[in-house]
């Protein structure tokens, strides 16, 4: 592994942001909409500092704003500040999407829609024509329909049926024909991602994976984040990672939690 | 080219360049990494007997000068970790666990439940209740630790020393009286930072420990310190980034180096300082052994 | 605007930013200078009875990170330096004499022979003998020199701590005990630097102090710790160098701020600083006192 | 006093340097040449680190030289390096002599000799033109002679009458109409330099004057360089400073030692 294919750490400080609107887009994911921008690329993340309580990854899902999924007590947290609030924001971080080719294709679920929609309109504005295939649990979940519709052909799988295809997200790919898009975009969580790589191995060399991983110090150095077998540090190398890449990796097989023991990668 | 091999704490090396503790050192993948991009050793994450998640976050500042980080000692415990050690020996290089507890008796249960190529012993932490520099900072403590964790272990012990006190050597000698096999100089320098913004103490611990270049000129004189009063090894920590450093810390006395925040910048500062520190020896004809203590000689 | 004016340490200043001990602060000429470039009050160089010349070169190493200083406490001796107190008095702020001595005696003579508007007792400084840190380590002389000194004189007396100790509190207790009206944290982290072309350490006195952006974390923390813990004020010193790090070490409990290194800018320092501060606090509708130790507010 | 009126101070860090030549230019004066230039101005200096002895300030007498006048330890140290011995170059530091106008006159004594040949040689290749005034004990200190010659006009005076015009360097001034001069540039020792300066005080606006105080830190800090009575950190805003500033200082009533204590200023 020569030292140049690392991506370079970006060392950002943390700036304080105000929000100004509180969107509220499912019953448990919200998106914050800041006072400036930190020029983020898609794919890129920040580091939100929640006061007094914690500081966690966010991906960007436009260049001013996150979209959070509460999950436990710091994105509750996060996601019942007001507008008018004050946060810490440290970012942009890690690499970003890259686009290839003028017909691309996004796979996600849940808040993992929140990255690839910003980069979806990043590449409809290069007019690249954009199709999507997002999955959630039912109709009441779905995130940014609206949002992708305006790009191009979008597909929608609920596990219950209550809205699009029933079924997983992979139930969707069947109606699709990989070998057509010049790249793809993954991003949910990793179970779901996990099963959709499993079916389209032939296709991992242009499938860029979005990934999750417990980051604590985001610069690179704590270790917390390192994906086995490889050793890639998701937090400076990722969060954006070549499916080639994860098919020998611990990626949907296990991660690791906040002491560095090895759980269940549906956590 | 010259040869950078010999013999660091006990250990041979390759190389006197290791990944200092808690670095990258949480998964054996990671140590291994650190192998394969030319470490000389690798030191683990710190482990304990009980699985900690750490300090909520921030657990980082990153700053112009280097970083404070207060990570609060988070490990799965060494009984989990024995697995991560055993992958990074696949690297092919000495791996050195890292593990710290309240007491003697905790230090020497975990070592002898270990097995790793030699022991480095945390009295230094400056950000974990009951544990680090909290007992490291009383060289009774220091001496006693090392005596217990000697006693149950036949692989070379090194104590790693915090510079959060009046006098380290104090706390070297008392590692050396304890049997240690080299001294570790520095952990971090106990520090904070505030954000102007909102009043509040970044870091989710409220303080942790500085590191990087800010605390180089810390580290050297420690080492330069330690190397003219202790009759063991000093390996040198605490803003190494570059050849430079590494020459400037060997020249102060340090048998080895460690790295930690320059990894920030990734795995090529392993390459570049080796390569850094080679080229230096060849272009002066020179051997690693005669910059050692250099700086001890010239007067 | 808002006013920065109100008491510190026993004094009434026009604003809480001065310049610290040993920085220009050799000439009467000097001091007043910074009087007439902003500073709320000036600290004298540290003083002694008899006449130093100092360490030979070089004296400082200058570094991206700070600068390693080892004057070595040169001065004219206290008796001629009532003259220059006198000039410095003319810039219209307080002098405070900054004084050294081996023991509380000497201390004492040396306070009853100056007149100035307080004292600050260099217990800190880190690389000359018998002075400084040497004492300035032990709680007891911390204590014992600040109650001659308290005992000879009538105005305030600051006591400069050292950061080169595990607990700088213990320090700064044993100041207050000794009757301290303040304490100035803090004075210069031990250091040194090597040449890597030739092996010597840099420094004419081979080691010597850290100060400049790379102590800054440390310094806050300590501000922290001292406040947090003492009655008497605490004046923060160590890597300020713009009105952000003032606003830090205020937020941190600094009753005042003191700066040395960032003077290698220029005297522009202090215009700059007081007017950022005050800009801070109309922006925010802040008083002075809002912000003192709101870090230890923030929970 | 502006804060815009210092000149920022130089953070030279030390470099290592090699004698390449040795000359000698006066029984207790010698020139050492390096293997490279520091690119200083005429009119700066450097910190000279003699390992293991001492770093003394060092005026340069041309862009990769100094000339050094035996005094004591460190200048008798240096002055007997050889070439290939190496030494720490801290530099360049301090302001420099500014060229106004297209006719100048130098006047200097002694090693302040030294950087005004320096400034004298940028001056021709500028096409301006040079008059030097220069004063010594006797013929055998007489310094680059040959070099001052070469740019236009010199005058030499000697306290012993051994060359040139017998007296001090103001001797000479009798027979120069300082009104004629675009600048005049004055180095020397500092009772030389007073000398001068008193009988040309209606000139003192276009006279600048590179004067010695004790220097240790050269950084600006340390206090030890500074003049009464303005308090001006000659390390810093020095050496180089105009007359008038100087008319009501301490130069050439007193200047500090090693202690910061007054003694005279003829040492
Ligand atoms: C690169 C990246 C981008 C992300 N983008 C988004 C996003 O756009 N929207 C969104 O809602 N969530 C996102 N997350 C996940 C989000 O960071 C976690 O849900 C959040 O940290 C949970 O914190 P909590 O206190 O609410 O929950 P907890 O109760 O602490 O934990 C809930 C779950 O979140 C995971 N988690 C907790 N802390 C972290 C951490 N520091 N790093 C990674 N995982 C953690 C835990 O493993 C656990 O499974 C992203 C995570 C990463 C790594
Ligand atoms: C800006 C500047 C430029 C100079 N340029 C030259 C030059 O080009 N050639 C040259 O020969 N000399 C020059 N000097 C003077 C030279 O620095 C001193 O002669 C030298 O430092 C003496 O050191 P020593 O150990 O040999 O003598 P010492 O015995 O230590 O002292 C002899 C005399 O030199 C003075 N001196 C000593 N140390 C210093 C110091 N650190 N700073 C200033 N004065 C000092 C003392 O006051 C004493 O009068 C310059 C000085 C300054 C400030
Ligand atoms: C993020 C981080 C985590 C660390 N964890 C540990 C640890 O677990 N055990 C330990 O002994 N030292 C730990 N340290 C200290 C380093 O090993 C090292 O002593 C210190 O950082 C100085 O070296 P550096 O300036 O090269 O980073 C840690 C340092 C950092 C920055
Ligand atoms: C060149 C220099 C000289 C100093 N001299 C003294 C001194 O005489 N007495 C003293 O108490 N502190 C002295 N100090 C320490 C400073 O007063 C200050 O405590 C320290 O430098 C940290 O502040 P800074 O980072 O703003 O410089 C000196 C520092 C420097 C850099
Ligand atoms: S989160 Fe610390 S290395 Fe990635
Ligand atoms: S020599 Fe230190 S301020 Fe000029």
């Amino acid at each position: 592994m020569s030292p140049k294919s690392e991506s370079p750490s970006t060392l950002a400080k943390s700036v304080d942001a105000t929000i100004l609107a509180v969107r509220q887009e499912t019953p448990n994911v919200k998106t914050l909409t800041f006072d400036l921008s930190l020029d983020p690329k898609a794919g890129q993340y920040l580091m939100a500092w929640i006061r007094g309580l914690d500081e966690i990854p966010m991906g960007f899902s436009g260049p001013r704003e996150i979209t959070v999924h509460e999950v436990g007590q710091a994105t509750k947290a996060l996601a019942n500040f007001e507008p008018g609030r004050s946060l810490g924001l440290r970012g942009p971080l890690g690499n970003s999407f890259i686009l290839r080719g003028d017909n691309i294709l996004l796979i996600g679920g849940g808040v993992g829609i929140a990255p690839l929609t910003f980069l979806g309109e990043a590449a409809k504005a290069q007019d690249i024509d954009v199709t999507s295939l997002i999955g959630f649990r039912s109709s009441a979940d779905v995130l940014f329909k609206q949002r992708l519709e305006k790009l191009g052909d979008l597909a929608i799988t609920t596990d219950d049926g209550s809205m699009g295809i029933h079924g997983f997200a992979s139930a969707g790919l069947k109606e699709l024909n990989l070998g057509e898009y010049s790249q793809i975009y993954l991003c949910g969580p990793e179970p779901m991602m996990w099963d959709i790589l499993s079916r389209s191995k032939e296709h991992s060399g242009k499938i860029q994976v979005s990934i999750n991983r417990y980051f604590k110090c985001a610069v690179g150095v704590c270790g917390s984040c390192c994906l086995d077998h490889e050793g890639i540090r998701v937090c400076v190398e990722g969060p954006v990672i070549m499916a080639d890449r994860l098919l020998n990796s611990e990626f949907g097989k296990y991660r690791r939690g906040p002491s560095g023991s090895r759980g269940s990668c549906r956590g | 080219m010259s040869s950078l091999a010999g013999e660091v704490g006990g250990l041979i090396l390759e190389n006197p360049v290791m990944l200092a503790a808690g670095i990258l050192g949480t998964t054996g993948a990671s140590l291994r990494r650190a192998a394969m991009a030319g470490a000389g050793a690798v030191v683990t994450k710190s482990v304990g007997s009980i699985p900690r998640d750490g300090h909520p976050g921030p657990t980082v500042v990153p700053l112009d000068i280097g970083l404070i980080n207060a990570m609060g000692l988070p490990n799965p415990s060494y009984r989990e970790f024995q697995e991560e050690i055993d992958i990074g020996k696949t690297g092919g290089i000495p791996v050195v666990a890292s593990i710290f507890g309240a007491d003697p008796d905790e230090f020497a249960s975990i070592a002898s439940g270990l097995t790793a190529d030699a022991f480095e012993l945390n009295l230094s932490c400056p950000h974990a209740e009951k544990y680090g520099a909290e007992l490291g900072r009383y060289p009774e403590a220091v001496q006693s630790v090392t005596k217990a964790v000697k006693a149950r272990v036949r692989v070379p012990v090194w104590v790693k020393l915090t510079p959060n006190t009046a006098d380290i050597v104090e706390l070297g000698l008392a590692a050396q009286d304890g049997g240690a096999d080299a001294v570790v100089a520095i952990n971090t320098l106990k520090a904070m930072a505030i954000d102007i913004e909102s009043g509040y103490p970044i870091l989710g611990n409220r303080f942790g420990g500085l590191s990087g270049p800010a605390i180089k000129p810390v580290a050297v004189r420690c080492v330069y310190d330690l190397s003219s009063a202790l009759d063991i090894p000093v390996i040198g920590a605490g803003g190494v980034s570059c050849f430079v450093d590494a020459i400037e810390m060997i020249m102060a006395g340090a048998s080895g180096v460690q790295i930690g925040t320059a990894l920030q910048r990734g795995y090529g500062v392993f390459g570049e300082i080796i390569e850094g520190l080679s080229a230096y020896l060849e272009r002066r004809s020179m051997r690693l052994s005669d910059l050692r203590g250099l700086a001890m000689r010239r007067t």
